[in-house]
């Protein structure tokens, strides 16, 4: 099912619209990951499709038929809300249970589905407990199931994963990727974790003040960001920026120049800042002082400074704090406008084509 | 919806919903209500019959000018103003007494349900005996020797008593219910939060109870405006001394029943619903502001 | 269901007979009409409790708009009028003649017709006697007062001794009836005019008031009935039903002896109210059903019948034949308490029928119920009653 | 401290407890007296041997055991009906949005200030034209709804998170599957306690039915308690005994549902 | 305020015990980190802490003083719940000032505190909303700004960001840290993102099965793990593991012979396995097969194939498939007791002392 918002606007009452003029296309059969920072229309989004929210304008297409004014009921759509929205009155069991009680599925073949998702899910010891008796990462995986079990046409994922520990939810993010996969689900997958995203998604969508900023692979976002606002919102740590008025004087002059008018910011991805000598073709050397160093895990994070301006490096060893002559590569070194869009992508200036 | 716009089609499915609570409520309650201001607005007629020969606005004129309608509706209020808050209150302060009571809460629960479930008429008996003047239990324990049902100036207020008395265990039940509809964490977090007691109970427990707190209280203010089993059990048939319990519902049933004035009984029953309609209208316009935060669909 | 028994219950006219009695007295009435569906083959009378007189009263008026009334009821004769107007029921002499009443306690018979038909049929009827404490009445050494100025005086020695002569019950209506009666001006006099505020009226009204106020004499306010003063001991004199003989005998404690007289004279002249119950018939009857319940209330007035009525109720017997058989002598002999109303009948009377009776009659409960209960005199309350009342009556005479 | 609270609050439920008792117990020992119609309500006589034959007597006065039937009936139907029409109008009210909803709501809480007495007579006529007098309909039909019912069920059906409802569309139940297989189990004490208090409300009916029917074989229980009142005296102990074994079968009822009216399904399963 | 479990046993109604004689020092004034997986206890010990518990046997102490059974009003503890339990019938604002409220705070100077707080978090546009018209995410942060304004004794933070974007959450976490570091309340931070917690914690304390796994920095923790579950838990990818067996030829003889008999398992990080030749000293270099690599933002997740075992790199560059000779260095690289037991870390054998 390929779904289509069609120039759609959703304003709540006494308030700025959360969506204006808003068109997106999610393709058919694949798992789109949908980001976006809190409160920029995720879950309005999701409500949209599944129909709990009528738009004030514009239409609603699931492959090509206009669904904007039909029920809740007609649409097939699955999700996990981002509250769960278990039924406190049921068990674990007859939460799963639930969809297919609706759909009047059989006895015996509701069972084995029942045993066959807590299975997935990891919730079998606790079938007989009530939502209430669960842990939160307990509770979301109930509401993981019972959406899975449905076999929707529009698998809507609201944040389903947030709140497990990172060796499940590498687990459940496999599975859904196998489910969608054997399915053929359309699936859009709210996130805040970036590697849930890059690691299943087939397309990334990243959504900020209620418009689509860009649309794309993992890779496509990271390496060649549309805009600012998209290079800054991926990759972690985030995005280094600084004037371009700044590092021009450092950059290759024919690139300095090419810019010089269109260009007033430059973004530096922690990995493009290299200890030198190294394999990789630089842009420029600069001597910047080391001032720490933070050990996670097997990252280690470098602060330095560089004429006036703070850097971060996730491509240092550890070293002593002190001066050294540190290289900039251009992959992972973007320019931008002042409108943010972005010009320049370490070399493959897809921005400009 | 979270955004809701009715429809034809929703307006028709809900309809089906509404269906048989309307239809019953129509035939049973709307149709006689039209009769009923028909009869108001009848001169003249034959009471057996039912046939009216003239029509017009005299049946509401004479109660404007009949005394006992006036004392009626001043008794009505008092007495309205007498039971309901205190009954409310009284109800909640109980209902919290009761609520999550480590050891023998049902047994106190069902002491308290008791008067609701024993029939008026042998509460009211029962009450006769403990109003008397000469061994009265109330007289008893107050140290007084009122005439409690023989004495105007008293026997609303036993009235009063005996009805409060009565309604406890209703609204102890809805509240209780309502108490128990409402989620624990609240009360946790609040504690949490450094509340104390009596801050719990008034910043959580008493908004979150609003919903319960509107039926009950809506409630009373219609059942206790309509008082009339109660006097008449208490009084035996009639409206205490020197009418000093004739309220509205009881001055309708005398102009009805005893009397066969149709038209005014009619009328006083529409004076008694705009009277109760003003009062809850204006209950619900301030409790209109309370929930504010349960309305789904407008702020 | 015998097979034979019901076809020929089918063949039977139904005669449905609504009444307000309960318990002992509802047995009784069942047994009569046993009797008579025993009687013959034609008729059947159903009796059917409404619960008591008031709701009795109700369920008729709701049957009377909607036309499901029964054959027969129980009502008072006051309603007459106000059903007459609403062609509710029909004259009885049409289908029992004129004879059948020809035996019927005098007293009774005033309240049969009304406006030259008989409507209502006597059926429980009772009058106001006087009850007394023997022993205390021994002890106080007081004789049975013979005028209500007696009883006002020996009132008033009884004082010191704490005790009450006169207990009356709620409402001192029927007593206020007898006096004006006695003084030989009547509340309602012909017409009908209401002689509320005339100067008889006031002093008729001061006699019990003054008693009152003074303590001689007490209401029984919520109570409803003077006889619980009267069985504590307090009160020498109990003025009440006749009906309720039978119950005073059953709740009198044990050692407490009693006796009953006539009311006492006032302007030297006896009086008694009679009042109870009555029986009409109603229109929505088929002719059949009409003659069947002639033919019931026709067995009604039968000697052995309102005799057995009398002894087992406690209620007057119907016909001056009943009163004087020897039967009814010998059980008034054993019963002497019941012998006081029986006497009555000789000077008894009945109030005024008349549309608009039901009003009037609240209206002016309402007006003693003041004077007792708040500290209203005769003189501030008679004059408005009046008033009240002339409305009422000029209203009435309007419709 | 705690304890001492804890102590204070038994205290005073236990003072308004006697108060709340004291009528009933009164009403047993009259039950116990030496049985007579009298005028006057008997005084205590506790030295007196109790009168238990008192319930025999006053079961044989009248046909209970037809009037237990009949009560029975009358309660179940009734409240069945009055919780299934307010269920679905309170769900309508609460959860469906439809043209006219505010004042359809009002208006139907606006009737509910109409007096009964008022409405006897109308409610009579239409009965004797659907011939419904003198049966079981009468007795049933025009009970068979309750605004005030619906008002309470609807202001519980307000206070649930609107995810639920929605998640359960989605699961692909109709608005009925998810009124009954939700709504209905997760509003139990509220239901239950409306249930209990209308159906004490039927149970001690006592004007419509005595009105709407002729014969002992449709009468209800509190019709049967007139037996022992008469214009001329009141037999209080086979009136109060009657009155008991009318009252028993309610409490049997309350104690029997008591479980399910302070059993929140909300509750935060936290111990201590 | 120094917090203590004494040998605290809790068990749910039904159930075997969550918490089964259970130890656990909180340092006064220090964040302390609570990582485990889901189901594991977490949130059951911060309700333990909050009183909203009681424990079935131990004892409970705030410093030294046993509160075990003292009611939760006199605790002093500001708590974030996992599902933020909001007041449905206050206003944002009216949630914030609750606490505030409750303490008899002077308006002006709670309104000022408000002003700060909801600026903090980010609310200030929705102070006027109630709970059900936000966001997840915005109804997490004003859950959060509630329980900081509080400035209790003890300060406990059930997953407070789970609900967040990168970016909110690094400004957020930065200010928890700050706000914690300022009043030196001790805090708990229950977290399942283990940036957050190597990021912000002084000290990480892993909990699992019902018991403290360990108890460290979040460095400790990462290259010194005390057992297999830490190791495990701790760093993603995920740690690869082979049997001991397996690598024992390719490891130097001495190691090799030193382990024989205790290890039976070998842990080795993604970052352990090295494209040849590095600077960097090697256990031993082995020939793998390179089969597929994965592009994450920065990270390059290779997966390898080695004698049947499959690892995992994240230290390649991008790469066709096909063979390699890679190295394992010493750090990273792990041998394990059966019980799970560490007995070698790359060298540091601190898990032997
Ligand atoms: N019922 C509502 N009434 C009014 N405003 C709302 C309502 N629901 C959401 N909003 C507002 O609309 C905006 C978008 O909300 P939405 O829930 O779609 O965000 P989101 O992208 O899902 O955020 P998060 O990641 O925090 O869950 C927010 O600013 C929120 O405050
Ligand atoms: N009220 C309860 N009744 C019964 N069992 C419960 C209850 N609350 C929690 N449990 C069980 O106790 C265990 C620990 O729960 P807890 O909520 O402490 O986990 P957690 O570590 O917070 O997990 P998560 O990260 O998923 O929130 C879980 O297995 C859970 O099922
Ligand atoms: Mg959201
Ligand atoms: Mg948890």
């Amino acid at each position: 099912m390929e779904v289509t918002f069609q120039d759609i606007t959703l304003a709540y009452p006494h308030q700025a619209p959360t969506l204006a003029h808003f068109t997106w296309t999610v393709p058919d059969g694949e798992l789109t990951a949908l980001l976006g920072p809190s409160g920029s229309g995720k879950t309005t989004l999701l409500n949209l499709l599944a129909g709990l929210l009528t738009p004030d304008h514009g239409r609603l297409l699931f492959d090509q038929v206009d669904v904007t004014h039909q029920g809740m009921g007609q649409r097939n759509v699955g999700m996990v809300f981002q509250d769960y929205a278990l039924y406190p009155h049921l068990t674990v069991h007859d939460n799963i249970a639930f969809p297919l009680k609706m759909a009047h599925v059989k006895r015996a073949e509701r069972e084995a589905q029942i045993r066959q998702f807590a299975a997935l899910v990891r919730v079998t010891p606790f079938l007989q407990k009530y939502p209430r008796e669960l842990s939160g990462g307990q509770q979301q995986r109930v509401a993981l199931a019972r959406a899975l079990i449905q076999r929707p046409a529009v698998l809507l994922l609201d944040e389903p994963l947030s709140n497990l520990d990172a060796e499940l939810r590498v687990t459940l993010r496999q599975e859904i990727r196998r489910i969608q996969q054997a399915t053929g689900v359309t699936t859009i997958f709210v996130t805040h974790n970036q590697t849930d995203a890059l690691q299943i998604a087939d397309t990334i969508t990243l959504l900020h003040h209620g418009q689509v900023q860009q649309t794309g692979t993992g890779h496509q976002l990271y390496h060649t960001p549309a805009n600012l606002t998209v290079a800054r919102f991926i990759g972690s740590p985030r995005l280094t920026t600084l004037p371009f008025a700044a590092l021009a004087p450092a950059l290759p002059d024919s690139l300095a120049a090419r810019f010089a008018s269109s260009a007033t910011l430059v973004g530096i991805r922690s990995e493009a800042l290299l200890a030198t000598p190294t394999p990789i073709p630089l842009l420029t050397t600069q001597t910047m002082r080391l001032t720490a160093q933070d050990f996670l895990g097997r990252d280690i994070v470098s602060h330095l400074r560089w004429h006036q301006q703070d850097l971060i490096s996730t491509a240092l060893p550890p070293l002593a704090p002190g001066e050294y002559p540190l290289g900039l590569a251009a992959p992972g070194c973007y320019f931008f406008a002042a409108n943010g869009r972005c010009l320049w992508t370490g070399g493959t200036d897809h921005a400009e084509s | 919806m979270l955004n809701p716009k009715p429809s034809l089609k929703t307006t028709l499915h809900a309809l089906a919903y509404l269906a048989p609570l309307l239809i019953i409520t129509v035939l049973f309650t709307v149709w006689p209500l039209l009769s009923a201001v028909r009869l108001s607005l009848a001169t003249r007629s034959n009471f057996y019959t039912g046939r009216v020969t003239a029509y017009g606005w005299a049946n509401f004129g004479a109660l404007w000018h009949d005394p006992d309608f006036h004392r009626a509706v001043q008794h009505t209020l008092l007495f309205t103003l007498g039971v309901v808050p205190a009954s409310v209150l009284l109800a909640l302060g109980v209902a919290l007494l009761l609520n999550r009571l480590p050891h023998c809460a049902r047994f106190f629960q069902t002491l308290y349900f008791l008067p609701f479930v024993t029939s008026t008429v042998a509460v009211s008996l029962v009450w006769g005996w403990l109003f008397q003047a000469d061994h009265g239990v109330v007289n008893g324990l107050i140290h007084t020797n009122i005439d409690w049902l023989n004495d105007p100036h008293y026997s609303l207020l036993a009235l009063i008593l005996l009805c409060l008395w009565q309604s406890l265990g209703f609204n102890i039940l809805l509240f209780l219910a309502g108490l128990n509809h409402i989620d624990d964490r609240y009360l946790l977090v609040a504690q949490l939060n450094g509340a104390t007691a009596w801050q719990r109970f008034w910043h959580v427990t008493w908004p979150l109870l609003t919903p319960t707190v509107i039926l009950i209280t809506v409630n009373a203010l219609i059942t206790n405006f309509k008082v009339f089993d109660q006097v008449y059990a208490l009084f035996h048939g009639s409206a205490g001394p020197a009418n000093a319990d004739l309220t509205l519902t009881y001055y309708l049933y005398q102009k009805f029943y005893i009397e066969n004035q149709t038209g005014l009984a009619a009328a006083s029953g529409l004076v008694l619903f705009g009277l109760v309609l003003l009062i809850t209208g204006l209950a619900g316009t301030y409790f209109h502001h309370w929930t504010r935060w349960l309305r789904k669909d407008a702020r | 269901g015998h097979p034979a028994a019901s076809s020929q219950a089918a063949h039977r006219t139904t005669i449905t007979f609504w009444h307000g009695m309960t318990a002992d007295h509802q047995a009784a009435l069942t047994q009569l009409v046993n009797r008579f569906n025993r009687s013959q083959t034609r008729y059947r009378v159903v009796p059917v409790s409404q619960g008591n007189f008031g709701t009795l009263q109700q369920k008729i008026t709701v049957a009377a708009k909607s036309d499901t009334l029964p054959t027969i009821a129980q009502t008072t004769y006051t309603n007459v009028p106000n059903y007459v107007q609403g062609h509710l029921v029909v004259p009885l002499d049409a289908y029992l003649g004129k004879r059948p009443f020809q035996d019927v306690v005098p007293v009774f018979r005033q309240s049969i017709s009304y406006r030259g038909k008989a409507y209502a049929f006597p059926f429980s009827k009772s009058a106001r006697i006087l009850f007394y404490n023997r022993d205390l009445l021994k002890q106080q050494n007081v004789a049975l007062p013979a005028t209500w100025a007696a009883l006002h005086q020996d009132g008033k020695r009884l004082k010191s001794q704490h005790i009450t002569a006169l207990a009356l019950d709620q409402s001192f209506l029927t007593e206020l009836n007898d006096l004006t009666y006695q003084a030989g001006t009547p509340l309602i006099t012909r017409g009908p005019r209401a002689n509320l505020n005339t100067k008889q009226t006031r002093a008729a009204t001061h006699v019990l008031w003054d008693m009152l106020q003074d303590h001689t004499a007490t209401t029984a306010g919520n109570a409803g009935y003077g006889s619980t003063q009267f069985f504590a001991g307090k009160t020498l004199f109990y003025s009440g039903s006749s009906a309720a003989i039978p119950v005073m005998q059953a709740s009198a404690p044990k050692g407490f002896h009693w006796g009953t007289t006539v009311e006492p004279r006032y302007h030297g002249r006896q009086g008694t109210s009679v009042s109870g119950n009555d029986i009409v018939l109603f229109k929505s009857a088929s002719p059949a059903q009409r003659r069947g319940a002639a033919a019931f209330l026709h067995f009604l007035l039968q000697k052995k019948q309102t005799i057995q009525w009398a002894e087992k109720t406690g209620y007057l017997p119907l016909t001056t034949s009943a009163c004087q058989d020897p039967h009814y002598q010998r059980y008034l002999a054993r019963h002497p308490n019941a012998r006081a109303a029986v006497r009555s009948l000789d000077f008894g009377f009945q109030d005024r029928a008349f549309q608009g009776y039901p009003q009037y009659f609240t209206a002016i409960n309402q007006s003693l119920d003041r004077l007792t209960t708040t500290q209203t005199s005769p003189e501030q309350a008679l004059p408005q009653l009046q008033q009240r009342v002339n409305t009422i009556l000029r209203e009435n005479r309007g419709a | 401290m705690k304890k001492l609270l804890i102590g204070g609050r038994y205290l005073l439920l236990a003072l308004g407890a006697v108060a709340m008792l004291l009528p009933f117990v009164w009403m047993v020992v009259i039950s116990l007296q030496p049985a007579a119609t009298t005028l006057t309500l008997p005084t205590f006589a506790w030295s007196s041997a109790l009168h238990w034959e008192n319930y025999r007597h006053a079961w044989r006065l009248a046909p209970f055991a037809q009037y237990y039937g009949n009560s029975l009936l009358v309660t179940a139907t009734t409240t069945g009906g009055q919780l299934f029409t307010s269920i679905l109008a309170a769900f309508a009210f609460s959860h469906l949005h439809f043209y006219g909803r505010r004042l359809l709501f009002r208006g139907l809480i606006a009737l509910t200030m109409i007096p009964g007495e008022l409405l006897l007579i109308p409610n009579f006529i239409t009965l004797t034209h659907l011939h419904w007098i003198n049966t079981y309909a009468a007795l049933i039909v025009p009970w068979l709804t309750s605004i005030f019912a619906m008002f309470a069920l609807r202001q519980a059906f307000l206070t649930h998170p609107q995810s639920l409802y929605y998640a359960a569309r989605l699961e692909g139940a109709s608005d009925w599957q998810y009124l009954w297989h939700v709504l209905v189990p997760l509003n139990r004490p509220v239901i239950t306690a409306v249930g209990l208090l209308q159906a004490i409300g039927s149970w001690n009916a006592f004007m419509w039915p005595l009105i709407v029917t002729n014969s002992p074989r449709l009468r209800t229980l509190p019709v049967g308690l007139m037996t022992f009142t008469s214009q001329t005296g009141t037999n209080y102990p086979l009136l109060m005994a009657a009155t008991v074994f009318v009252v028993v079968p309610l409490l049997i009822l309350y104690l029997a549902l008591q479980k399910y009216i302070v059993a929140g399904i909300t509750r935060a399963n936290l111990k201590g």
